[in-house]
């Protein structure tokens, strides 16, 4: 009785093996017949196309700063939890307002968190869906934004009405309003 | 010829004429193909045979929770995605469902709807990866890649959510970042009815091979009275027979609106509590979990998603421990605060800490190739263990 | 019957009296704190009894208080077939922190109390292997302290990186 | 019977006809012969068959896998093979210093050598091989288990101790494996009469119900026992375990760099083909084609060798399908496979075979045309499993993925 049990499991065991693996072998046979999934980046990419403009609004990818709308608040600066951005910015009577002499961001340390976008008044600093950011040294990871001391931007109550900045301005603002700001629908 | 040095076992004649025999010590990690991370066992073998696997953790520790201490409420949150890469959205709920509770914030209906989609995605994300290694270190390549491929779907869908792939910083003290993109909803329905399929396709692709089930039966079984003892959790515990998932017996955020049902191991191929059992509760959590994006989605509610969480956020002393479940089982937040803008102590358990902690227990008398199935079967994820 | 934490804590009164202090908090976070020595004796009790059986210990960890001159060890008791829990805190002196294992009563200790020494620097007496289990076995102090200072250099390998945005 | 030239024939033409040097002894001659084919061979066939195998077993892979696997280097990056190559013989040569420098030097020779050795018996074609022994077919099981000690040798000169295990799985498994493929060796013979291998090929036909597979139920059995134990002694899938990389990191193989671990990985890439050759040359009919071709030995041999190379790449290709398929088994369950399921299966087909022959001196046709129907069934009912399987779970990324990329051809 017992053997003859134990006959039955030995050819189970054969007839589960052989049917388990034809049928593992089944659906990598109907793999071979699919179309494979990958995307050959950088180079074999459909004619045009930039991987960077595929990607979704939201995309956290290399900081960039406008500096033309940028108020030297600091709020990024603040809001950064490994102080990675550093800004220097000093009241200047003659200049009229705040003059920024140093914007820093330290790409090497940043971690694309969007903590720093998100407190922005204008939509100055935010994420760019660049992500290509290798470099040769650790120097050229921080990005210096101030090349001269620039005036700090000021919010006009009436609206911004010069056409350099306005394009610029209403970018950061949409920026704001479906990226960083979420109560916006 | 000069072998000198050679720790490999060797027969001796003692004095009554038997032989003894010296057992060999085997580094295994922290660079090994199958250590998930950088996890290093001191494995005592004869031959192929283990006597005693030790492991030795710390090559991935970060400070994470000294680290808590310095940042602040809200900048901690993106350091939670690094507790446990492999599933980063659970860090954030549990670091946002403490604050939350520290500092008494109610948070939008539609907030919680979000976490908990974003929760079981990431669920679907992890589970992916556990049961993909876990046929690479069995030998078998190809399932790793399909799990991949499914999951590399669900890192687009994370990246039109919150706009990275892998450290999510989706959630916020009070709700989540980013209400769900347009038309997001419509392509997690299309993953959905393409990755059930596909799921019982991977099942016939190896779940149930013969060879599969062979190596993963009757090893390292693991009794509930063990697995409560050592803090089991999640589908590790449930593998061992016993039902208990926070998200059912501890509900938190919209749980207990959802109908799913709660996988354990039954033991049907091998005793209950092996590696099979936690295996198999990890390919049907999946199909739950689609179960419940799928409720989700059709009772997702209209509102905001963030409460109004003062920047300088600075919750009452005290503290408090919250448990969710991750994929990795229940994971608590022991969260003290002193009033400040800093957090006073953070301690994070994790489910993968209490698993390293059993495989010495675990691991004896098994085969070498055993521990690697054990090793993948607790699904261990060496930042969640080290942090 | 599960017992919420009153219920637990007026069972531990009755055993064992002054040894356990008042309870604080609300809900899931009531805790009670425990005279370091009679910590096992508690932890037996409440593992064993039949209407608590406090059969996993959650969590164990350590805060530090420097202003009170404790480090805190605080255990998370849950029950699987009651579904209870209770938060336990011992306080052990800060300038010389022994607090006994409770690695008899629960397995899921061991590392646990080995993650609290090597962070905290809490000696538990009586466990069966305690070593650093996170940082290197020679690593000066306990990380988690309020007044660590992280040395500036490992064996020659310098712990920080110059910044490179205030030159 | 036609009796065919073998090159052995051709040689002698040679050196009658005047195109050889007089006054030089014969085996000279012979010997010289015999060494330029070997590397016509060895050079010309052995070498890039084990290199296309490799650029092969990719492609096949990367499908498999929904990728796409070497692209770049040649059409449809078929010289990735030779590209490997050359970055291999340019790297270097590491030689651990706690290592045993004159044995790990020479494992990998040995192993090269056992796995070439075997051509010299292995059939291309009516009149092409190398050397018609009439021991042929033991020649081959006997030279390719030359593998073993270089892999063993390997193992224990690395001076590492995941080597060495890997060595030892090897010896452990290669030498259990033997045992079954012999005794499934063993009803061909019997059937054939000899150990020769052009005598095996020539004693069956060239339509499918004169070959041996489907002789009788026991060599259609014996054939599927061979096969795996082919798989096992050529440290294939599911039986890697001496290699087994998420074990071992690479079992014996894991201190060796360059050149030298290049030519453990040809052996095993050209013993695939040596695997196919062998149960194409014992069951299925080896080089048999329906014409006679007497005319025109040229394109005959052509033909013989095309149909040779096919059904032995089939295996190839089907070895590799398996290896993408299956997960590792573990060491003791290798054994027990080898011991309990294979040896005493193939006993049984060994007595089988014995009773058959002497129950039915002259076969059974029926039971050749059942047994060739159910071979036929068993592929229809596998490709629709197949047909299934596409249905079942279609990949579609269209719907998926915001990313307008997704949806584009991708070439290669």
């Amino acid at each position: 009785m017992t053997i003859a049990m134990g006959f039955g499991i030995y050819l189970r065991n054969i007839k589960d093996a052989l049917a388990t693996i034809a049928d593992g072998m089944a659906v990598t046979a109907s793999h071979m017949i699919r179309k494979p999934v990958t995307l050959e980046y950088p180079d074999r990419l459909p004619d045009g196309v930039r991987v960077q403009d595929t990607l979704p609004f939201r995309y956290r990818g290399i900081l960039e700063v406008d500096l033309e709308i940028c108020t030297a608040c600091l709020a990024c600066e603040r809001a950064c939890p490994i102080d990675c951005i550093v800004i220097e910015a000093e009241k200047d009577k003659a200049a009229g307002g705040l003059v920024m002499t140093r914007f820093d961001i330290d790409m090497g340390k940043c971690m694309y968190c969007g903590l720093c976008s998100e407190p922005c008044p204008t939509g100055s600093i935010h994420h760019t869906p660049e992500f290509e950011g290798a470099d040769y040294s650790l120097e050229s990871l921080v990005r210096r934004f101030v090349k001269a001391p620039t005036l700090a931007y000021k919010p006009k109550k009436s609206g911004e009405d010069d056409p350099v900045i306005k394009p610029i301005l209403d970018r950061g603002m949409r920026y704001l309003a479906e990226f960083a700001d979420p109560d916006a629908k | 010829m000069g072998l000198t040095g050679f720790e490999v076992e060797v027969q001796r004649e003692t004095e009554d004429g038997g032989f003894v025999t010296e057992d060999m010590t085997l580094s295994m990690g922290p660079q090994h193909p199958s250590t998930h991370g950088v996890l290093r066992f001191v494995v005592r073998a004869d031959g192929e045979v283990m006597k005693e696997a030790i492991p030795d953790i710390g090559y991935l520790h970060r400070s994470i929770e000294k680290i808590a201490e310095k940042v602040g409420w809200h900048g901690f949150i993106p350091y939670t995605d690094r507790v446990d890469y492999v599933a980063a959205m659970f860090c954030n709920h549990g670091w946002t469902m403490a604050a939350e509770k520290l500092g008494g914030i109610e948070i939008p209906k539609r907030a919680e709807y979000c976490r908990v989609i974003a929760d079981e995605l990431c669920r679907i994300h992890s589970h992916l990866l556990s049961v993909g290694t876990m046929a690479m270190d069995i030998g078998a390549f190809t399932p790793f890649t399909h799990a991949i491929r499914e999951r590399e779907y669900l890192n687009d869908l994370f990246e039109e959510l919150c706009g990275a792939r892998l450290t999510f910083h989706y959630m916020r003290i009070g709700g989540v970042g980013w209400d769900l993109p347009p038309g997001w909803t419509d392509k997690v329905i299309h993953f959905l009815d393409r990755f059930e399929p596909i799921v019982d396709e991977y099942d016939r692709l190896i779940s149930f091979n013969k060879i599969y089930v062979e190596r993963l039966v009757n090893v390292a079984v693991i009794s509930e009275e063990e697995a409560i003892d050592y803090n089991l959790v999640g589908p590790n515990l449930r593998g061992s027979g016993v039902s208990y998932d926070v998200r059912r017996d501890d509900p938190y955020s919209i749980y207990p609106e959802l109908e799913f049902d709660v996988p354990i191991g039954r033991g049907e191929v091998g005793t209950l509590g092996d590696c099979f059992d936690r295996y198999i509760v990890r390919m049907r959590e999946m199909r739950e979990s689609c179960r419940i994006i799928r409720q989700c989605l059709r009772q997702l509610p209209d509102g905001p998603v963030i409460a109004r969480v003062p920047r300088a956020f600075k919750p009452p002393a005290g503290d408090c421990y919250v448990r969710l479940e991750s994929a990795r089982g229940d994971m608590g937040w022991y969260v003290v605060s002193d009033g400040t803008a800093f957090p006073y102590r953070c301690k994070i358990r994790t489910g993968s800490f209490a698993a390293i902690s059993m495989t010495q227990h675990v691991s004896r008398d098994l085969m070498l190739a055993d521990l690697i199935a054990v090793i993948a079967s607790f699904d261990l994820v060496a930042p969640e263990i080290d942090r | 019957m599960p017992l919420d934490a009153t219920g637990v804590h007026a069972r531990l009164r009755e055993r064992f009296g002054e040894a356990i202090g008042d309870l604080a908090g609300t809900g899931r976070d009531a805790s009670c704190s425990v005279e370091p020595a009679r910590i096992v004796e508690v932890c037996q009790f409440l593992r064993t009894e039949p209407a608590l059986r406090f059969d996993c210990l959650s969590n164990l960890s350590g805060v530090d208080y420097p202003k009170r001159n404790a480090i805190q060890v605080v255990y998370h008791l849950f029950s699987y077939p009651l579904r209870h829990w209770i938060v336990l805190k011992v306080d052990a002196k800060r300038d010389d922190p022994v607090v006994p294992t409770v690695c008899d009563v629960w397995s899921a200790a061991n590392w646990q109390e080995r993650e609290v020494f090597d962070l905290l620097g809490v000696t538990f007496t009586g466990h069966p292997d305690l070593r650093r289990i996170l940082m290197p076995e020679d690593w000066p102090g306990h990380p988690l302290r309020k007044d660590f200072v992280e040395p500036q250099e490992y064996h020659g390998i310098s712990t920080s990186r110059e910044s490179l945005l205030r030159t | 019977m036609t009796e065919y030239p073998s090159m052995e024939s051709l040689v002698r033409g040679l050196i009658d006809s005047g195109a050889a040097p007089a006054g030089v002894p014969a085996w000279i001659h012979q010997l010289l012969a015999m060494l330029i084919f070997g590397g016509i061979v060895v050079f010309g066939f052995v070498l890039p068959i084990a290199g296309i195998t490799t650029w092969v077993e990719r492609r096949v892979m990367g499908r498999i896998q929904s990728r796409i696997g070497p692209n770049r280097v040649g059409p449809l990056g078929f010289l990735q093979w030779l590209a490997d190559g050359v970055k291999n013989m340019l790297k270097e040569d590491i030689v651990p210093s706690a290592a045993d420098g004159p044995l790990f030097r020479a494992a990998p020779y040995v192993v090269m050598t056992g796995f070439v050795g075997s051509f010299a018996a292995i059939p291309f074609g009516g009149s092409l091989i190398i050397a018609d022994v009439n021991v042929g077919i033991l020649y081959v099981t006997a030279v390719t288990a030359l593998v073993v000690v270089g892999i063993l040798m390997a193992g224990w000169a690395s001076n590492n101790k995941w080597s060495l295990l890997g060595g030892i799985r090897s010896a452990a498994q290669i030498v259990s494996y033997e045992i079954p493929a012999g005794l499934s060796i063993f009803p061909i013979v019997m059937l054939a009469g000899t150990l020769s291998m052009q005598g095996i090929i020539r004693a069956q036909g060239a339509a499918p119900w004169a070959w041996y597979l489907f002789d009788n139920p026991f060599t259609f059995v014996a054939f599927f026992v061979l096969f795996v134990s082919a798989l096992a002694e050529g440290n294939r899938t599911p039986f890697d375990l001496p290699e087994a990389e998420s074990e071992l990191v690479a079992g014996f193989a894991t201190e060796y760099s360059g050149m030298r671990n290049l030519l453990f990985f040809m052996a095993e890439w050209g013993n695939l083909y040596v695997i196919g050759a062998i149960a194409t040359t014992l069951f299925l009919g080896g080089w048999q084609i329906p014409w006679a071709l007497d005319d025109h030995p040229v394109l005959r041999n052509a033909l013989q060798f095309g149909v040779f190379f096919t059904k032995s790449y089939a295996f190839v290709v089907l070895a590799i399908w398996l290896r993408w398929t299956l997960p590792r088994i573990r060491v003791d369950q290798m054994m027990e496979m080898c011991w309990k399921y294979l040896v005493p299966i193939a006993l049984v087909n060994f007595l089988g075979t014995a009773t058959w022959m002497v129950l039915f001196p002259d076969g059974v046709a029926p039971v050749r045309w059942l047994l060739l129907l159910v071979a036929v069934v068993a592929i229809a009912a596998f490709v629709r499993r197949v047909a299934f399987h596409i249905r079942y779970a279609r990949l579609e990324r269209r719907h998926l993925s915001f990313n307008p990329l997704a949806t584009a051809r991708s070439p290669g």
